[in-house]
């Protein structure tokens, strides 16, 4: 257990913390492909730290649920905390805690506007979902893309949303256009699979741009029995092989082991060191491409759950 | 129902002494392709009991079904004190002064007994926002009410489905009989009562007709309608095949006429032999 | 072998003498309440941290239960008149999101929109209970159904207006700050409980009365226990049921209000799948799923042991991977502890 | 159950002429605080009649759910064919040869007649795989069965809730009666049935003694009884009060004791004025 | 007013002739096919590309409504008997993880995984079963549970093995090609009906048989109508339900094998949620909710409906955030559909 009296303070110049510490990592994330990921960056970062120990939580999404899990943390005592926030407004009462208990916060993945009104937000780590989109959509534009579907895969998830709409900013700037499919998703991709090509069959699109690997797979099926290019976020090691294979365009990777390792270490050095990373702007985690060039050569890594 | 009243001057029955409160003119219901009556013609009089007589399957819950405004009737007509009126649910019946007692006792497993007792018309006590149910009354009430049948309730909290048939039985006539107003039908009521408990009731039937209630009368029990009843009427394979004034049959007649006859002789017969 | 026979005085010789203890513990409540302290124990032991049984820990999964609970305690009298809400969860969302399109939106005050939300709750629950009682459809196809289209107009009529997934800035409403204090206040910073525990307590007193002591209350109990007999012996059945669909409604929206003026804003998601919670709620602490039988405080000790779950997990710092299985090992727990104690009071049954 | 059978070489009853087959001593049952039955003792034989009489709420149910298996007993013990036996489930007691008719019928209303007639000793057809009910074969068994006891069935495919009470009730009888191999159970299976149909059911009883059968009959009607039985045990409030044989009753004394005495005397009296 | 008893002769003229097809509309599957029917060609007539009721088309809505058919058969089946399976939908996904991993992880052939496959979900009917049956706890929160519980396991388990949620290479083991035959083929490429669609009909046809002709079926139709009743005429009640659950996990495994082979890989969150649509499936189909009436032609026309909704909405081209929406008055329109014909056909019935 960490002793209150030795509990980091940021601006507290006089004692600096020694000894065993606790960072809280709170995330909207579920169980899938993507947050594994996170969630392995920052283990394997803690597991590097001399006495640091990590409470991951993710709370799927419910943004009141994640406000409670905030305050629980903070009640055990953390001495640093990271989140994600998609839904500032739902998690202020509780970031006003953190900013009370004058404990160090790092936002990763979403959250990027806290940076300006939350003075103990260090930084953040990751990629703007909406430029990544733009990237996207813009690259697909410049390989002569046209007509592209947007296949969203959850409802209601701002990531997703933002995705497709940069993508769209991307395309209408080179003169194509973006059309979004809300479908089944991960659970039946069978189904989802026959989504796409239904809506594929309904809208003939050139492009079919996917926001999650197991999607990408699932659409690949459908997409090369027709003459459509397909690209997706993120990658998994089956995206690795058809990227490298040539059958999917690209991957856009915004490297989500970093997204979980940074905001560790960068707060194990805030607490213990009194570094601050980033000078008040975001740390880009992304996006990088990875295209037909690179693929082999992350493949392997993507296989331990590190890419 | 189609806001009839219970009326003295209603015209009377042809051959009744009291006053005709229901009538069913040519009445008939079937389901899907089940024809259960057909063509029924009887009236129920205030002061008077009827009792209705039939084999199994005749027909008899369902004409008291359509008296009682559980089924609807397909075709014909049923008058309420000289109006011809549709229940369009049990609870119009209810609100026309019938009160009936079901084959199937119509009581929820679950709940006390007192509860049973008062469904549908609790009695309340306090007012405005806190007007609630006087549980004490209420229960006192049961139990009295049950001892008059020869109930000796343990305790009126007791869920009514953990009761014997019996005592389940006494607890649906006891509360028609002490809701009932105009009119009230009871089917098979003694079928599950031991001895003490039908005198009982056959008692209390009488008391009900000598207050000027009508009373329809279901029993496959031919001492028993010979006993209260002053009419009879006799259903056959969904139709009424026969109608008697008391004064106009004997025992033997009306066992005769429910057991179908000479068959029921070759089996006191055999069954003495 | 053959006796005389008894004569009937008093006490009654046909009824065993029982213990008090024995008696209360076969009440379905009072065996989630020993679950309840079980499961509270049992988490404030696993807490290396001492916060779980601390008043902030107690605060912070009071507040979690406490919306559990207030829908639990609707959700329960609904099915104890023999139907269920599936729409209970989405509803939630739907009126939180209906809340803030009006403030933001519209602009129009928190008042004002507030009443608007709970004419709209008031029609949805009617739309439940007037369509299961005409097609005497299944309450489970007919609110699935509901669900379905909800679930679909909140997050179409949401992108459709503001371009987002989310509705913002409910804290600047006029009348905000009145509403903050009515739904979203806090007790104090020591012992920090929301409102929406008072609320909670309201619910369960207001259920309570209306199931124990009212005419309604009977009505409940019956047309749920044998909906023909009820009907039968002329309890407006379609009435009651009716009234049990708007209240879940109602409730629905008051957790809506809650959770929009606590958070300030609303994604359209929220809600989603929680009908289930409290659907688990209800029957953890006795009602029956067939109708006829249960209780609001049963319901309300059900909403506790999930609200303790879902935040005891993390302060026992277990790994949330797993955090779904170790739900529903203590659901499970729960349950049968549950079951056990009235099993081991109530004497042999079969 | 304990691995018994029946055996003709089990110890005959001390005072009955058949063999004994069932036998309960000193069998007691309470349910939670409710004490519903307390040291019962009695016999069923081989080819006897015996009738148990008792008030409403006596224990009669109670005491025949015992012996077929439904409920167990907390205190006392019961042998089949002489051994100390437990039933664990009613297919216990039906594989002892025991069949009853309960008094709420154990039908399934959604199901058609014949299927519930058959249900748990469905007739099969077939070898392997294909092995299934022989379902042209079963309708008419059913269909005649019924029609020993008076039922003429419209379609043995109706569903039996849509049956009238009587109708199901001969299903139940004509059932226990097909399958009876030792003992047949009779919880008052005569309350809903017409006269004839009660007269056929009578007749079925006694045919199923003369066949060496035990029967237990529960019924309040003191006539079919007294024309049936050839003992008679009376239950008051659980206990066991009484008990005689045919020989040493008459029909009057047995009236008085299932009405309790005096107390009909007045009401015959009131009926009658 | 007294006429003499008619004579008993032949024809019975207690019933009143009908008409075959009058007899045929109220059955409810029949109900179902007309609501089928009319689900097919709405899509028919809004797809604006003329794919849905082409030979793709047909294959696609065929495909998707073949493993809620599967499973809407099995699912139907327990229902029935009186008793629902919360996890059915995770356990297609249980299932296939378990296959993924015993071929990735431990190197094993596909027909040896497959057998261990058949004996955990084996393990799961019969746990489901005997907890439901013993405890006599309300079969919604012991299958809840072990939702929870299969939920929490199925990425726990898969991300300690393997680090990722995702279990791929299911086409490197041994005896795949064969699998791949019998689980995941097609027809031919002009007409490419998935094999799935066999074994939904083969599950159809067994369904039926047992249901309608033998004992079994007798025994599940009984259970479900009154356990009691069924129990006190000595049907093993205990035994027939717990061979349905065992049943539904089969199914089960079989869909998730389906899955798994056609995809070779598999995702933790794989059928999560859907156990409500094989319950609506059934529901739509006609099978009672409280059990003891239905069937599994019934409860796999309900499949149809859904999976050609589920394509047809994409094949429309509607705005798809609004697809639940949409999914939501479908089903309610095709539930209604079959309750009207029914009710027209059934003449008066109150
Ligand atoms: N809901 C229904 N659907 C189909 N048939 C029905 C329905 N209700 C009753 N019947 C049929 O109508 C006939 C008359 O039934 P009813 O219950 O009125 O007989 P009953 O005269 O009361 O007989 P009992 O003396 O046995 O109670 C019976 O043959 C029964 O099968
Ligand atoms: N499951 C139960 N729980 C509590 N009490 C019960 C239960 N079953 C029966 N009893 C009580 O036991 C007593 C005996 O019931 P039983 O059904 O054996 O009576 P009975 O002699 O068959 O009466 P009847 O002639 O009315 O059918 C009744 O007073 C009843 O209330
Ligand atoms: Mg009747
Ligand atoms: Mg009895």
């Amino acid at each position: 257990t960490v002793d209150p009296v030795n509990r980091a303070r940021v601006g507290d110049e006089s004692d600096v913390h020694t000894g065993p510490m606790r960072i809280a990592m709170i995330t909207h994330g579920d169980d899938g492909g993507f947050w594994s990921i996170v969630r392995n960056g920052a283990q394997d970062a803690a597991a590097t730290l001399p006495e640091v120990t990590l409470d991951y939580q993710g709370s799927a999404g419910d943004a009141k649920l994640q406000s409670e899990m905030i305050k629980a943390a903070l009640n055990q005592g953390a001495d640093a905390l990271a989140v994600s926030a998609p839904d500032i407004g739902a998690i202020t009462s509780a970031l006003a805690e953190a900013e009370a208990a004058g404990i160090p916060i790092i936002t990763l993945n979403s959250g990027s506007d806290l940076l300006e009104t939350l003075p103990n937000v260090i930084t953040h780590v990751g990629q703007s979902e909406r430029a990544a989109g733009v990237g996207a959509g813009t690259r697909l534009a410049e390989g002569g893309a046209t007509r592209a579907l947007c296949i969203l895969h959850e409802e209601n998830n701002i990531g997703l949303q933002e995705r497709c709409a940069g993508a769209a900013d991307g395309m209408t700037e080179n003169g194509g256009e973006v059309i979004n499919v809300q479908v089944t998703g991960k659970a039946d991709p069978r189904s989802t699979a026959l989504e796409i090509g239904a809506a594929m069959q309904a809208q003939s699109p050139d492009t079919v741009l996917t926001l999650d690997p197991d999607i990408a797979m699932a659409a690949l099926k459908e997409v090369t029995t027709r003459d459509v290019t397909l690209a997706t976020f993120d990658i998994s090691p089956d995206v690795l092989d058809e990227v490298a294979a040539g059958s999917i365009e690209f991957a856009v990777d915004q490297q989500p082991y970093l997204q979980g390792y940074l905001p560790v270490s960068f707060l194990e050095l805030a607490v213990r060191n009194r570094n601050e990373v980033g000078a008040n702007s975001i740390v880009a985690t992304g996006p990088s491409f990875v295209t037909q060039e690179n693929a082999a050569s992350i493949a392997a890594l993507s296989d331990q759950g590190t890419r | 129902m189609t806001g009839t009243t219970p009326s003295a001057a209603a015209r009377p029955g042809r051959d009744s002494p009291g006053d005709m409160y229901l009538r069913l003119e040519d009445v008939g219901k079937t389901f899907g392709s089940v024809v259960a009556l057909e063509g029924v013609s009887m009236s129920v009089n205030h002061g008077r009991i009827t009792c209705v007589l039939g084999d199994n399957g005749a027909g008899k819950s369902t004409l008291i079904k359509i008296l009682s405004g559980v089924h609807k009737n397909d075709s014909g007509t049923m008058f309420v004190g000289g109006q011809p009126t549709v229940f369009e649910s049990p609870s119009d019946a209810r609100d026309a002064g019938i009160a009936t007692v079901f084959q199937d006792l119509a009581t929820i497993p679950l709940m006390s007994v007192w509860r049973n007792f008062f469904l549908g018309r609790e009695p309340q006590t306090g007012w405005g926002p806190f007007r609630r149910m006087d549980i004490a009354r209420g229960k006192e009430i049961c139990r009295e009410e049950l001892t008059l049948f020869g109930i000796d309730l343990r305790d009126p909290d007791q869920p009514i489905g953990t009761m014997s048939g019996g005592e389940r039985q006494a607890v649906a006539i006891a509360r028609a009989v002490y809701f009932g107003a105009e009119v009230v039908i009871l089917d098979e009521p003694t079928s599950a009562l031991g001895v003490k408990q039908s005198g009982r009731v056959l008692k209390f039937v009488k008391d009900a007709r000598d207050r000027g209630i009508g009373v329809v009368l279901i029993t496959h029990n031919p001492h028993h309608a010979y006993m209260v009843g002053d009419e009879f009427v006799l259903l056959t394979r969904g139709k009424m095949t026969n109608r008697w004034l008391k004064e106009d049959v004997e025992l033997d007649e009306l066992i005769a006429a429910m057991a179908g006859g000479a068959e029921l002789a070759d089996l006191a017969h055999e069954l003495d032999s | 072998m053959a006796t005389t026979a008894p004569a009937p005085t008093q006490p009654d010789e046909r009824i065993r003498h029982t213990p008090l203890w024995r008696r209360m513990l076969v009440r379905p409540s009072v065996g989630a309440l020993i679950a309840a302290i079980v499961v509270f124990l049992f988490f404030s032991a696993m807490d290396t941290t001492g916060t779980f049984n601390s008043p902030t820990g107690v605060t912070s999964w009071m507040s979690v239960s406490a919306s559990y609970g207030i829908m639990a305690c609707a959700v329960a009298l609904l099915m104890i008149s023999g139907e269920v809400d599936l729409s209970s969860g989405v509803m939630t969302g739907s009126t939180g999101l209906l809340l803030g399109l009006l403030i933001s939106e519209a602009g129009m005050g928190f008042w004002p929109a507030l009443a608007i939300v709970v004419v709209f709750a008031i029609c949805i629950g009617l739309l439940n209970g007037l369509l299961v009682t005409w097609t005497r459809l299944p309450s489970f196809i007919v609110t699935l159904a509901t669900m379905f289209v909800l679930l679909g107009v909140n997050s179409g009529v949401t992108q459709a207006i503001t371009g987002q997934v989310r509705v913002g800035g409910i804290d600047r409403a006029t009348g905000y700050s009145a509403a903050q204090w009515v739904f979203g206040s806090r007790l104090d910073s020591s012992w920090p409980l929301t409102v929406s525990v008072g609320w909670w307590l309201l619910a369960i007193l207001l259920g309570t009365w209306v199931l124990q002591r009212t005419r309604q209350g009977n009505w409940i109990y019956a047309v749920g226990g044998d909906k023909n007999a009820a009907r039968n012996v002329g309890v407006p059945v379609r009435r009651t049921k009716v009234s049990m669909f708007v209240t879940v409604s109602l409730a629905a929206a008051l957790v809506g209000t809650i959770n929009a003026v606590e958070l300030t804003s609303v994604s359209a998601g929220q809600g989603t799948g929680y009908e289930f919670y409290y659907i688990i709620a209800a029957v953890v602490g006795g009602t029956l799923m067939t109708g006829g039988a249960g209780s609001v405080v049963g319901a309300s000790l059900g909403a506790l042991i999930l609200g303790m779950t879902t935040l005891g997990i993390q302060y026992a710092g277990w790994d949330s991977t797993w955090r779904f299985t170790f739900f529903g090992l203590i659901l499970f727990g729960a349950v049968m502890l549950n079951i056990w104690v009235r099993d081991r009071a109530g004497g042999s049954s079969t």
